[in-house]
């Protein structure tokens, strides 16, 4: 069995394992480490794609970055609890694993249509990346996608304002009894 | 009116002096509608009928117009009333001149308006308004029939035209004998609801509610009568299909009985007149339906006379006493009114059919040439009717005029204006059916040939001269039971009457319940049926309109469940139409 | 390679799956905000998987695109759960139904 | 005369008003009831000078102007007239001016009132004159918003539930007929290679059965409602009970004619085969609607109520004549369009009047007026008496002419119709005899009668009764060779031992 | 070593125009100290003029794809920018009026406003489904924020309302364009359609994902059941707000749509029709008949766009110009219609005091005549009752959809218009068959009355004359390069 498989048939499993944990933990920060393991396994599947660059970018990015954001939020909010246990929507578990198993088979049918279940990738990916992933990464960005991302460079600027607008409110600031109410 | 008058006999002058072949003359009007393939004129017909009619109708309605002009001296609004029976007349011209059958319809519907804005003419009066709605329906009903049978008319004629519709003189109009029978049924419908008739009579004797003059012109000699002279009119019709012409003869029969009975037992005078007219048209009917037309016509010119006169007098009688009209507080009038007393028997004297009275010579005369064409049963029942003709009048003379007064204070007699009119219809009604009947050139019947053709007597039954007898005897009976019954000396026992025999006074007075009996179907069955029909209008039709707008409604007051303002279910729902779109998808591929 | 890529297709759509469901069954707008990247992340994975089937590497080049959306997301994202944080003190997305009907 | 765009003028006529009365806020009521008054007669007065250059005899379009309009969609300013849609316009200009000075008594936001009353005006016309499907829509459709705010804000007590339910029920015939038009419109572009509107274009579509008889109930729906056949009739009597008089006078006038018009104009000429195929069984709505009409009537307590489902009742009749295919019957049918228009607008002046001095709609609160209002009572008498069809009135002449064309088809119908006439007799004798006659209630005692204003209004309405009742040959000669062209093409190829007949009779007439 | 692109910076000279301006204003904003912001507006409407101006100079350029195919020059995006244009003009004037009686300074509001309103027409000309999807974030981004700009308690919770879902929207609309890369291995809109013409690309994924794309986009013009978030933020957000998104961003999503459901999965048209009309359909009934209920003008409003959105869908059905022309005239209709609504609403409802109960609007015929004539127009034209804009709009969706063969979806319309008149004209009664009764807050100045009067003419005008614009949008119909 190469050994591919055998990482895909390892971390596979764990990826939906900790992404299920992930939605069912009652603890928040729980959560929100169960989601950085499930972005591990994501970044392990980009290694076996071939894509070395987005291996790095995952785990600097999603598992670094942007986790620690949201843990930095759960903390300064205190709101690591479910504010109350079960669920007080009636019926609201039971239509969402319906819809996300029916949601499931239909992408299955879709993919199996599309792609069809035994078919590999072609081999000669090294080919369309001369001098590496990186820099035919780099290439393929800047000449093709440069457009892109300079609207991206619009869009982080967008969220610079956004966050300046809404952090940075000249209101009052949390007082010592709103984050006990919060607890 | 007295113009029209003047005017009609002129016509009737100049048509005499034509020979009798041309009698007929049709003066172009105009044209009034036309439609796809019907076409409608506006021509008038001057014909020994026509001209007949409106010389009654003149004649009869001057009179009744200078009479009203003293009885409506203290009347608010004279001009009105006058307005009104002037406009009749006009429709009532254009009825018998109309050479085509939708004039005549207009004329016919014109004094049906008339006579309801008469009759409801004290409209403040509770029971004349009612009668007036009542009149104005209940001969609805008949028009109906009527223009069901113009309609079939058209249909087989294409036209109204009486030239096309009747043939002109002699020739007959090729027709099949059922169509025929249809359209002489319906116009019979007609003639009925107009001249009050079984089973469309009950109209006529609530209309006494409006003034008098008015019941004597319309409800006695003139409106009435539309429906004989439209039987007349149309004779040709009925006598393709017999049926309808002994449908005729029965109706007739059948009224001239029945109004004689429930004439017996009206203690209102006006009431007993009503129905006499009833049974008087009855005998008109009766000729007519045994193809006597013109001692139909006869008939119905002296009867115009003499029922002007009675119902005159009796308004004489009104107007002396306060509207008093019930015989059981009369009585004994002669003294304070000696005129009327005479006046009103003149009247009786003529209807009761003795000789030589006109009566005699019209009534009397259907009943002899019945017999000569041997149609006993007519015969038999017809004598009957004329001995209960005798009966009634009589015992109104007697309740009234004879016997000690049952009023108090002073009847004060009429005006010399309003004795007028009446001494000059009391010498018509006496004297008509002498004049009519032999005069060389007056003779009606000879005069009307060229429309209603000849009579040819049969000769079977017994000799004239036995009939004749008969017949005067039958009438004196009629009379002598009134004397036994009514005569001052057992005054009591005839008011009294009603305590002893209450069934039967009541039957009597209430003519058979007949009225009553459609007053409980149209309140039970009608009005209930209609009411219920208005609840499921509004419940059910309109119901389920509204329904609908309730049902939105309800769903949208839905939304706060669904919209409920959490963000998950909102979620839920954008997930589940993803999930649907997605399965749509799946399906597709 | 040897695995299927339709399997790196399906592992993505099971998490995307479980990534919505997160979205709704927990009412802490953190978690669902974390769902959604979950489910962000599986779109990702769909796409390098496609693209190493089309022998290519827009699809990579699209993902980093979404990495970067996403990063611009959670900052805006947070800032707004922040800014209800203050006014209701709770970060529970059932409690502020203030507009509902 | 004839080169002059009549049409148009006519349509465009009544909006002179409105720059006056938007212009200028300081324009006082009285003056912007002259305004509006006014206006109309200026309509109607341009309306004569059609009628002048119409050509008798003719049966086709007349004086039809065509411009493109919205190239695009195929939409053009396409009117024309023939012998029926002329009387519909001349009883709508006719019949506002009159419904304008009967509304003087209009006291707050007259400027509005006006200026909506002319709008109402221009497209009422426009819509019995359009003959670009889409062009009548729009007028169709624009009729419907002025004739709800003038319920609803100049009406009485449920006002506004009266006029919610008008707008909404006609709206809901009316998709319908859009989507029966668009579709119309689509078959155009296949078959004829141009999207359009045009009425005459469309009438070449070859349609199969099925499309055919679809369509034509997708129309039939659209102007039922606005007739309104049984038993989509619910909405008249609450929109003519609230609404104000001359709400009421133009609803039962004016407007309820657009549908049995657009039955003569659309359904007959688009849907030839469907509708032969339909009219027995619309024939037998219609008849339903006569005599339930008249016995529902029968049994209200509130005379407008009582007038609006007499509407019903002679609104079937009109239907009646128009799908009895006879000649003599669209006669009928279409001058009982102008006859109702006449004698049931009077009918609700003449009570608007007397509503103004009482405030009470109820039969049961009146009773004896006639003593101290002759001259109001006498008009009303007037009214009712050509309502319940007497001759020499001018209803007579449209029911007799639509019944004898129907007994010329279908007896039994025509029989059962007949009764309507006895019906509504009763119902209208009956409330009268209830509300004007009988004994005086002394709360009435003061009534004052018809004022001279009043009269003159009346006047103009009976002489017409008068002059159609006894010469009605000036409308029917004009309108003669239009009903006989739509029979002919109905009737041809199902000829029926009855029309033979009839033409036989013809033939023999003298 | 990488070979430069060709960098065709004039073909998107609007968009670059409309950041500018933002970044501009973003600045003047951070230094200004001073609480008065008539420069601001002023400002921002030179911006958009200018961007507006641009584009008009756009109009006669050859269509073809700039930028290495990622936008595009043709007059579908000309028409979307200056329709974008004009309504963010009147948003920034709205919000002008509507926060000068906050007592805080807003000035950020222009700035995100410009940020939104470039997304947009990035949008609009986007030729590229990754533009497509950074452009929707753009002006996302930019909306959640606006939507929360006042930080009162309904405006955060919208706002967190509106971006919890609108994250989850882009993850779908995310997902829909890796399918379609997936499928045809190109996520450019040309690419697409030749791959889907061709034998290359699966058909299956790419129906899959042309849905998921319906899904994101469907979630940003609000069809049912993607809507849910929309009475919720249309009723929290400011007005000023709640009047440019209601507008511009339909106006802007459904160009986009119409590139990638016309263009690019043209192929799939007949795969797609049927759902297209289901959405649609759904749209246009649930729409109407919750709005009934709403007892909030506002949130009313809100429903009716829902509606308003499944009418325009309707003329999706048929991937013709007569198609895409009748939905354009349809958007702009509704822009004018729907803009102007909320506008007056804003001045009745006393600008940032935000009564929009009904009962504010009770009598207001009596009390405040023009701005009720206004109203009463502007929902008369959203009821589709003529002789107003919306008719014309109606009648043309209406006739594209019977011309795809789709009658049964007109028939559903032409009814749910019933019920929509029934709720529009409910305000109508409101303010004309009711007495007034409570204090009135209305702000009376007269010049936004005479602003308004502006749309309120078009409306008139485009329903007597829709020739006017009908064959403009017909020639910016044609959709090939």
């Amino acid at each position: 069995m190469p050994l591919d498989n055998v990482v895909f048939w390892v971390f596979a499993p764990l990826s939906v394992a900790t992404g299920l944990c992930m939605i069912m933990v009652r603890s928040a920060v729980h959560a929100a480490l169960f989601l950085v393991v499930n972005f591990f396994t994501i970044a392990v599947m980009y290694l076996l794609l071939d894509a070395p660059f987005l291996f790095a970018v995952q785990i600097i990015v999603y598992a670094g970055a942007i986790m620690v954001l949201f843990l930095f939020v759960i903390m300064l909010l205190g709101v690591d609890q479910a504010s109350a246990p079960g669920d007080r929507l009636v019926g609201q578990r039971m239509t969402a694993v319906i819809l996300g198993v029916a949601i499931v088979a239909e992408l299955a049918t879709a993919i199996r249509a599309g792609v069809g279940f035994a078919t590999r990738a072609p081999e000669g990916f090294d080919a369309v990346n001369p001098g590496g992933n990186p820099s035919a990464l780099a290439e393929v960005l800047f000449r093709d996608y440069f457009f892109p991302f300079e609207v991206t460079s619009i869009l982080l600027i967008v969220a610079a304002v956004a966050a300046m607008v809404l952090a940075l409110r000249r209101s009052k600031a949390l007082t010592q009894r709103e984050i006990e109410a919060a607890r | 009116m007295a113009a029209s008058f003047v005017v009609a006999l002129g016509a009737l002058l100049q048509l005499l002096s034509l020979p009798a072949e041309e009698r007929t003359q049709i003066v172009a009007v105009a044209e009034w509608i036309r439609a796809g393939a019907a076409s409608v004129s506006l021509d008038l017909r001057v014909d020994p009928l026509s001209i007949t009619m409106t010389m009654v109708v003149t004649g009869v309605g001057s009179l009744i117009h200078l009479y009203a002009i003293g009885y409506m001296d203290h009347d608010p609004r004279p001009s009105r009333f006058f307005g009104y029976m002037n406009l009749f007349c006009a429709f009532m011209l254009a009825l018998v001149l109309a050479n085509d059958f939708l004039l005549l319809y207009l004329g016919w519907e014109g004094v049906g308006l008339c006579s309801y804005l008469l009759i409801g003419f004290w409209s403040d009066r509770p029971e004349a308004a009612r009668a007036a709605k009542k009149a104005f329906i209940t001969t609805r009903i008949g028009d109906v029939g009527l223009m069901l049978g113009l309609f079939v008319m058209f249909m087989h004629f294409g036209s109204f035209d009486f030239d096309t519709v009747l043939g002109r003189e002699g020739s007959l109009p090729e027709i099949a004998t059922g169509t025929a029978t249809a359209i002489s049924l319906l116009l019979l419908g007609g003639a009925v609801g107009k001249s009050a008739q079984l089973p469309l009579h009950v109209w006529l004797p609530d209309a006494m509610a409006g003034p008098t003059p008015v019941s004597a012109l319309i409800h006695a000699a003139t409106m009435v009568t539309a429906g004989v002279y439209l039987v007349v009119r149309a004779h040709v019709l009925f006598e393709i299909s017999e049926v309808a012409l002994s449908a005729v003869a029965v109706v007739g029969l059948a009224g001239a009985l029945y109004g004689g009975l429930a004439s017996i037992g009206q203690y209102d005078m006006k009431r007993a007149l009503a129905y006499s007219t009833m049974s008087q048209l009855g005998f008109m009917f009766l000729a007519a339906g045994l193809g006597f037309y013109p001692l139909a016509i006869s008939l119905l010119v002296a009867h115009a006379f003499y029922k002007a006169l009675l119902f005159l007098t009796s308004g004489n009688v009104m107007h002396g006493l306060h509207d008093e009209i019930d015989v059981r507080h009369l009585g004994g009038l002669r003294r304070d009114m000696p005129w009327t007393a005479a006046l009103f028997a003149a009247g009786a004297l003529s209807l009761s059919g003795l000789p030589p009275f006109s009566g005699f010579f019209t009534k009397d005369a259907i009943l002899e040439l019945a017999s000569h064409d041997g149609v006993v049963w007519a015969y038999v029942l017809g004598s009957l009717g004329a001995l209960i003709s005798a009966w009634y009048i009589a015992r109104l003379f007697f309740q009234a005029f004879m016997g000690e007064r049952r009023y108090e204070g002073h009847a004060h007699e009429a005006s010399s204006l309003m004795r007028a009119p009446l001494v000059v219809l009391a010498v018509g009604g006496l004297l008509a059916g002498i004049v009519l009947a032999f005069t060389p050139e007056g003779r009606l019947a000879t005069f009307l040939e060229p429309t209603l053709g000849h009579i040819e007597e049969g000769n079977a039954g017994p000799s004239t001269a036995t009939l004749i007898a008969i017949s005067v005897v039958v009438t004196l009976a009629g009379v002598g039971i009134a004397w036994r019954l009514y005569r001052p000396a057992n005054e009591e026992r005839w008011v009294s009457f009603p305590e002893r025999e209450p069934g039967m006074s009541a039957a009597l007075g209430n003519a058979f319940y007949i009225d009553a009996l459609y007053g409980w179907i149209v309140g039970a069955v009608g009005l209930r049926g209609a009411a219920g029909l208005a609840r499921f209008d509004r419940t059910v039709v309109d119901g389920a309109v509204n329904g609908v707008g309730r049902l939105a409604t309800w769903t949208a007051g839905l939304a706060p469940v669904w919209q409920s303002g959490k963000v998950r279910r909102y979620a839920l729902s954008f997930l589940a139409g993803g999930a649907a779109l997605l399965l749509y998808a799946a399906v597709r591929i | 390679m040897r695995t299927p890529i339709a399997y790196f297709l399906l592992l993505s759509a099971i998490l995307f799956a479980i990534g919505s469901a997160g979205v709704l069954v927990r009412p802490n707008a953190l978690r669902i905000f974390m769902g959604v990247e979950l489910q962000l992340n599986a779109v990702n994975l769909t796409l390098v998987a496609f693209s190493r089937m089309h022998l290519e590497l827009d699809g990579q080049i699209l993902a980093f695109f979404s990495m970067v959306v996403a990063a611009a997301e959670v900052v805006v994202g947070l800032a707004i759960i922040v800014a209800v944080f203050r006014r209701t003190s709770s970060t529970d997305v059932d409690r502020a139904s203030v507009l509902r009907g | 005369m004839g080169d002059m765009p009549w049409l148009t003028l006519v349509i465009v006529a009544p909006l002179v008003g409105l720059p006056v009365l938007a212009s200028r806020r300081s324009i006082s009521d009285e003056a912007a009831r002259w305004v509006g008054l006014a206006a109309t007669l200026v309509a109607f007065v341009v309306s004569l000078g059609m009628l002048g250059s119409f050509e008798t005899g003719e049966a086709g379009l007349q004086m039809v102007s065509k411009h493109p309009w919205v190239e695009s969609v195929g939409l053009s300013w396409f009117v024309g007239v023939d012998g029926f849609s002329i009387w519909l316009v001349m009883v709508t200009t006719f019949m506002f001016p009159i419904a304008i000075a009967a509304s003087w008594k209009v006291e707050h936001q007259v400027r509005r009132f006006m200026a909506i009353s002319l709008f109402l005006e221009t497209v009422i016309i426009g819509a019995f004159l359009a003959l670009d499907l889409l062009l009548f829509f729009l007028f169709f459709e624009a009729l419907l918003f002025p004739m709800y705010y003038i319920i609803g804000v100049w009406g009485s007590k449920r006002r506004v539930y009266a006029a919610t339910k008008f707008l909404l029920y006609t709206m809901f015939g009316s998709a319908f007929l859009l989507v029966g038009i668009l579709y119309l419109y689509v078959q155009a572009g296949d078959q004829l290679g141009r999207s359009t509107f045009d009425l005459t274009a469309l009438r070449q579509l070859q349609l199969s059965t099925g499309e055919g008889r679809w369509l034509f109930l997708a129309f039939f729906i659209g102007f039922a409602v606005k007739v309104p056949v049984w038993p989509l009739h619910t909405w008249l009597p609450d929109a003519h009970t609230e609404a104000p008089t001359k709400g009421s006078v133009v609803l039962a006038a004016i407007l309820l004619k657009t549908g049995p018009y657009g039955m003569l104009r659309f359904n007959l000429d688009l849907f030839p085969d469907a509708s032969r195929y339909f009219a027995d069984a619309i024939m037998v709505l219609a008849v339903i609607g006569i005599i339930y009409g008249a016995i529902v009537a029968m049994m209200q307590t509130d005379i407008k109520r009582l007038i609006a489902y007499s509407s019903v009742s002679h609104m079937g009749l009109i239907v009646l004549g128009i799908f009895a295919f006879s000649a003599e019957s669209m006669d009928g049918a279409v001058l009982q369009m102008v006859n109702h228009g006449l004698s049931t607008g009077m009918l609700f002046l003449v009570f608007g009047m007397l509503y103004e001095r009482t405030h009470t709609r109820e039969i049961a609160d009146l009773g004896g007026i006639v003593q101290v209002t002759p001259w109001l009572a006498g008009a009303y008498v007037v009214a009712m008496l050509s309502s319940i069809g007497l001759p020499g009135l001018n209803n007579f002449v449209g029911e007799f002419l639509v019944l004898l064309g129907t007994f010329s088809v279908d007896r039994v119908l025509a029989s059962i119709a007949i009764v309507g006439v006895i019906l509504s007799a009763i119902y209208m004798l009956w409330s009268y005899q209830r509300a004007f006659q009988g004994p005086l209630k002394e709360r009435w005692s003061s009534l004052p009668d018809l004022t001279w204003r009043e009269g003159a209004i009346v006047a103009p309405i009976v002489v017409a009764m008068l002059w159609i009742g006894l010469h009605p040959a000036p409308v029917l000669e004009r309108l003669r060779p239009t009903s006989e062209q739509v029979s002919q093409r109905l009737m041809d190829d199902t000829p029926t031992p009855d029309i033979e007949a009839i033409g036989a009779g013809a033939g023999g007439a003298p | 070593m990488i070979d430069p692109p060709r960098v065709e910076l004039w073909a998107i000279l609007p968009v670059l125009i409309l950041f500018a301006g933002a970044l501009a204003s973003l600045l003047g904003a951070a230094f200004s100290r001073r609480a008065e912001q008539a420069p601001f507006v002023l400002f921002t409407l030179a911006v958009i003029t200018a961007a507006a101006a641009s584009a008009l100079w756009l109009w006669d350029r050859e269509p073809a794809t700039v930028l290495g195919g990622m936008a595009s020059v043709d007059r579908l995006a000309v028409i979307g920018t200056l329709v974008l244009c004009g309504i963010g003009a009147y948003g920034a004037y709205l919000g002008f009026h509507y926060f000068e009686h906050d007592e805080h300074r807003r000035n950020e509001f222009y700035a995100l406003l410009l940020f939104a309103l470039g997304g947009m027409a990035l949008l609009v000309a986007a030729a590229d489904l990754i533009v497509v999807f950074l452009a929707v974030e753009v002006l996302s981004l930019s909306l959640y924020v606006l939507t929360a700009l006042t930080f009162r308690r309904g405006p955060t919770e919208a706002a967190m309302k509106y971006f919890l879902l609108g994250a989850f929207a882009s993850a779908f609309l995310l997902y829909g364009v890796a399918m379609s890369y997936g499928a045809a291995a190109t996520t450019s809109i040309q690419g697409l359609a030749r791959a889907l013409a061709g034998t290359t690309g699966s058909q299956g994924l790419a129906l899959v994902g042309a849905l998921l794309l319906v899904v994101g986009l469907g979630f940003k013009v609000s069809l049912v059941p993607f809507h849910m978030w929309t009475p919720d933020v249309y009723q929290g957000a400011p007005s000023p707000v709640t009047a440019f998104m209601s507008a511009a961003t339909k106006v802007a999503v459904f160009v986009a749509m119409m590139r990638v459901l016309f263009v690019a999965f043209g192929a799939l048209q007949w795969d797609l029709a049927p759902a297209i009309a289901a959405l649609a359909a759904v749209s246009m009934v649930v729409g109407s008949v919750l709005a009934i209920a709403q007892r909030d003008v506002k949130r009313m409003l809100a429903y009716s766009s829902v509606s308003q959105a499944g009418f325009i869908l309707t003329a999706f059905v048929s991937p013709d110009r007569a198609g895409i022309a009748a939905s354009l005239f349809y958007l702009i209709s509704y822009s004018v219609a729907v803009v102007g609504a909320f506008g007056v609403v804003m001045l009745i409802s006393g600008g940032i005091r935000e009564q929009t109960g009904s009962d504010r609007f009770r009598g207001l015929a009596r009390r405040r005549p023009v701005l009720a004539a206004l109203l009463t127009l502007f929902l008369l034209s959203l009821a589709g009752i003529p002789p107003t804009a919306g008719f014309a709009a109606k009648v043309l969706v209406f006739g594209a959809a019977t011309n795809a063969g789709y009658w049964p979806l007109v028939l559903i319309g032409a009814l749910a218009t019933v019920v929509g008149a029934f709720f529009y004209l409910r305000v109508v009664a409101l303010m004309a068959m009711q007495e007034p009764e409570g204090d009135d807050v209305t702000d009376a100045s007269p010049l936004p009355q005479l602003v308004l009067a502006v749309p309120a003419l078009s409306v008139i005008v485009l329903g007597i004359v829709p020739g006017v614009i009908v064959p403009l949008l017909e020639e910016a119909g044609v959709l090939t390069w």
